[in-house]
């Protein structure tokens, strides 16, 4: 296929060349165990501190609470499942939203089915956390409320500083998932009061298999990977140190170039939703209108299935991803669309682009000249759309 | 993930449309459930299916099945349109992911309801042939425990 | 420093060049998310499968029985932990030795707060488990034996298949950690009745930050890190492509390589063995003499403490490692040393040092020159020497 | 990991060796903690220190701050000779890694129980020098809470 549009940045990323460039040396020439003692080894000790540096800066954290992971997958369940057992004594109920990643809500059911008791919020038509909500959901012994940054399929941010307020009032820990968030909007971890932030370097331009948890000073969390000594005896595991320099030129990367990147980027996203809305009957916008992630778009189109939808995309070289159970094989679609109140049948019509700078107004035409007829030829074949 | 007969039939369906008068139509899965198949059947007094026509709320499985589907059943006799199972679709199709065999059996499903909607119209009874648990013209939600 | 002589394989390896080379498109070429519908990431999905396979066959294994992880310590976190769960209406009791790898003994701590009971196996002074006490320690609620393939410190092969049969007729799961054995010895998990297995990428040429866990099909196993389908619903996490392409290339490798390069390990490391014991008095092999992985030489130089010892070699471009307190700052040098009953100060004053292919005599030559005149000169300011 | 002042003092330690008929020696530390250090003192009768050497089994910080140590001792009169910390000797070694801050007391602790070998077999006192608790001379074992 010659056209490629990449429009599924959510999903994963392409690792920056730079990125790509930075980590290299630390496979064949700088391969030492940074745990060693020897100076081959020390160039390695060193550049991880340096990354370490560079991201708690990037979070105005400090460089000791920055903890690699293999992505935001462990960091979400660390967090979640450490912070239940340490505080475990104080109480038994955690506070989370109907919205989250899977790697929470799983590791909530888990921690669900071991005696602790989860509240899931609700969230408005836009995928809006309502802080009245949280505050009538909080009891003595609530231990922690963990609500993401901004959501992977809508893209909608959440009001993360008020959240953190309430929960720094009550003295409630405060987790969130920032895998989508980090990179894209600017974050201070004091600012809003966030205890435990999850991020994942492939959704910033960095490699897979490698994030990490910011833990404030003085959170008691336990291990969720135990062995050997690394990360401050937190995290066992021998360094993925090509990895760290990966996430950590990633970041120094997506915090130099954000302003400049996520302008551009909102302008063809906002391009892309209008022309999508004005020019497609029976369409609309998922999440917020203007609290959304830049590079966030995501359209329900009535009597469409997804996955038919994503492969004819795909046929025209486009990348995307949907919220439908048939890409899935499941028999529910995302349960975030459910979350925001769509019927079933038009959440499985629903599609999410999302950009990375280098997609153009060109590509959003092409893009939306494709979509105007594919869905125009789906909906001729389906028996919802004359009923 | 799809083979290339898939894949075929899903950038190419036979068949798309409608019947008007036809002899016999079926309808089956769930719009929540993301499928829902609709099958149009055109049946000659000699109970050779003529022409037969098909709409379909799906993904790709669901759209190559009942392409291929219908190409099956063309001009066969309502009693060899009887084996045409949902297996032999799949095997026309060179396969299916495990996730998406229950789309085939979407496909099968809904000729069956074609097939019992001609039937009872008609009078007649074919062979194998059971009410369709699942036709939308009767009762609407309780098929989930098909797939 | 210009001559650098690499003894430490067994804390790390260099990622071989070919390794690099083959994981090189996965990151900005073929950088998909394998869970996609669209074609772009068919290639990816595909990589997986094949590398799936080639460490499927390398163990006689079947394909789905596969799971990546991030390194050996979250396989070995996830067969304890995540046994001992789905297994705890059976039993709580779970047999291991003294001398595993910290990830083991860590997480069978982690159970044993929970209410697990563990039987750490004693090691004869070869540090070989002793299969009359693994016998004797077996009891009706027994549901899990875990002993590593071989020794990280001091090389030690076990007698896995005589364990797993052993395992296999009280009906328990066996586990072993084999990060260190895989690539250096033949394994096949049937004839040794190896229900789950351990190993890690880097450890074998392959990258750092990835690994797996083979299960056996049947074995009920929950989830360590939950989330995502990936992994079919196993493990969560957005794979790790290039790490993935990473270790199966190191795999397929070490696989290719194994009868030639350990053949020529071996002598080289009889010959260190050899020169070291007949040249530096008051010096003793550690672990068992043949017994042992082909790369693995174990000494302890009495009145010589380990950590000086290191960077006195790091001088002259050495690197090992050692059993020594003193480098990890801890109080108690290894537990393995300990474990086949050296004494503290005869522990502290231990070298690991770990082969690969490319090391050879005529660098054994220099190390040993350099150790005797190094064990010389630390002995001469030891306090202990004259005593 | 070690400064260059900590490695220097490794790699050419300074005042190596023992001194026969010494005026004090001091040991201390446990050889199944991985550390001993021993300081012999030569004091003259102004209770000026005029040599110094050591023997130490243990890490690159405990070789370092023995060297150090005895270098800064030299030339000293006994009481100087007491404001030579571990403190003192590391900011001279330009710091030590947290884990390895041990090491240096157990230089201060060692002159101080040399100091206390003189001042016992000489019959003075020292101002500020008790009794060490850790000379291996007296019972070995209680130590190890120091750390
Ligand atoms: C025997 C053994 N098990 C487990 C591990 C842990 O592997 P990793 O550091 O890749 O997590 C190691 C290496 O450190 C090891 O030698
Ligand atoms: C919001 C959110 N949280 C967590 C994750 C998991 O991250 P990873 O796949 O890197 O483990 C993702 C991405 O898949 C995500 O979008
Ligand atoms: S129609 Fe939903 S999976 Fe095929
Ligand atoms: S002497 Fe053991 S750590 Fe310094």
């Amino acid at each position: 296929m010659s056209k490629l549009i990449y429009l599924d940045n959510a999903a994963t990323t392409k690792t920056a060349p730079e990125v790509v460039e930075a980590m290299l040396p630390y496979f064949t020439e700088y391969y030492g165990n940074p745990s060693s003692v020897y100076s081959f080894a020390a160039q390695n000790k060193e550049v991880i501190t340096q990354q370490r540096e560079i991201i708690a800066n990037a979070l105005g954290a400090k460089t000791e609470e920055i903890y690699f992971t293999a992505g935001g997958s462990e960091s979400d369940n660390w967090a979640l499942k450490a912070t239940a057992e340490a505080y475990g004594n104080k109480g038994k109920h955690i506070i989370t939203t109907k919205i989250e990643h899977h790697a929470i809500l799983h590791s909530a059911e888990y921690l669900e089915k071991r005696g602790y008791e989860v509240t899931y919020l609700d969230v408005d038509e836009y995928g809006v956390v309502k802080l009245d909500d949280l505050k009538a959901a909080i009891r003595p012994d609530t231990i922690l409320i963990s609500v993401m940054f901004a959501n992977n399929e809508i893209g909608t941010i959440q009001p993360i500083k008020e959240i953190g307020e309430i929960a720094h009032e009550h003295g409630i820990l405060f987790h969130t998932d920032a895998v989508q968030a980090f990179g894209q909007v600017p974050i201070n971890v004091d600012e809003c009061h966030i205890d435990m932030l999850s991020a994942s370097g492939h959704k910033l331009n960095g490699p897979k298999g490698i994030g990490f948890l910011y833990i404030r000073k003085g959170v008691k969390i336990r291990s969720f990977v135990h062995g050997g000594a690394q990360e401050r005896k937190r995290r066992a595991g021998t360094e993925n140190v090509p990895g760290i320099v990966g996430i950590g030129t990633a970041i120094e990367r997506a915090v130099r170039t954000m302003q400049e990147r996520t302008k551009k980027e909102t302008e063809v996203r906002d391009y892309l939703i209008k022309r999508v809305l004005e020019e497609i009957p029976y369409t609309r916008l998922n999440g917020h209108p203007t609290k959304r992630l830049p590079n966030n778009a995501n359209f329900s189109f009535q009597f469409i299935e997804g996955e038919s939808l994503l492969i004819r995309l795909d046929m025209k070289g486009i990348c995307g991803s949907s919220g439908s159970a048939c890409t899935s094989g499941s028999l529910d679609p995302s349960h975030v669309l459910l979350a925001i109140g769509l019927p079933h049948e038009i959440a499985h019509g629903s599609l999410r682009l999302t950009l990375n700078e280098e997609i153009t107004k060109e590509d959003i035409d092409y893009v939306v000249d494709s979509l105007k007829e594919i869905v125009a030829y789906i909906r001729q074949m389906s028996p919802l759309y004359e009923d | 993930m799809y083979s290339a007969k898939v894949m075929d039939h899903f950038e190419h369906p036979r068949n798309v449309g409608e019947i008007e008068d036809a002899s016999g139509v079926g309808t089956v899965g769930n719009a929540k459930c993301g499928d829902i198949m609709r099958i149009y059947l055109d049946i000659d007094e000699n109970q050779i299916i003529k022409d037969v026509k098909f709409k379909t709320f799906g993904c790709g499985a669901a759209v190559a099945t009942s392409s291929m589907a219908t190409e099956m059943v063309k001009g066969k006799t309502v009693q060899e349109a009887m084996e045409v199972t949902n297996k032999a679709v799949m095997e026309a199709l060179d396969g299916l992911p495990p996730v998406k065999v229950h789309c085939s059996l979407l496909a099968e499903e809904a000729i069956h309801a074609a097939l019992w909607d001609y039937a009872q119209k008609n009078g007649i009874t074919i062979e194998g042939l059971q009410k369709p648990k699942s036709d939308i013209h009767e009762g609407e939600e309780d098929e989930a425990e098909e797939y």
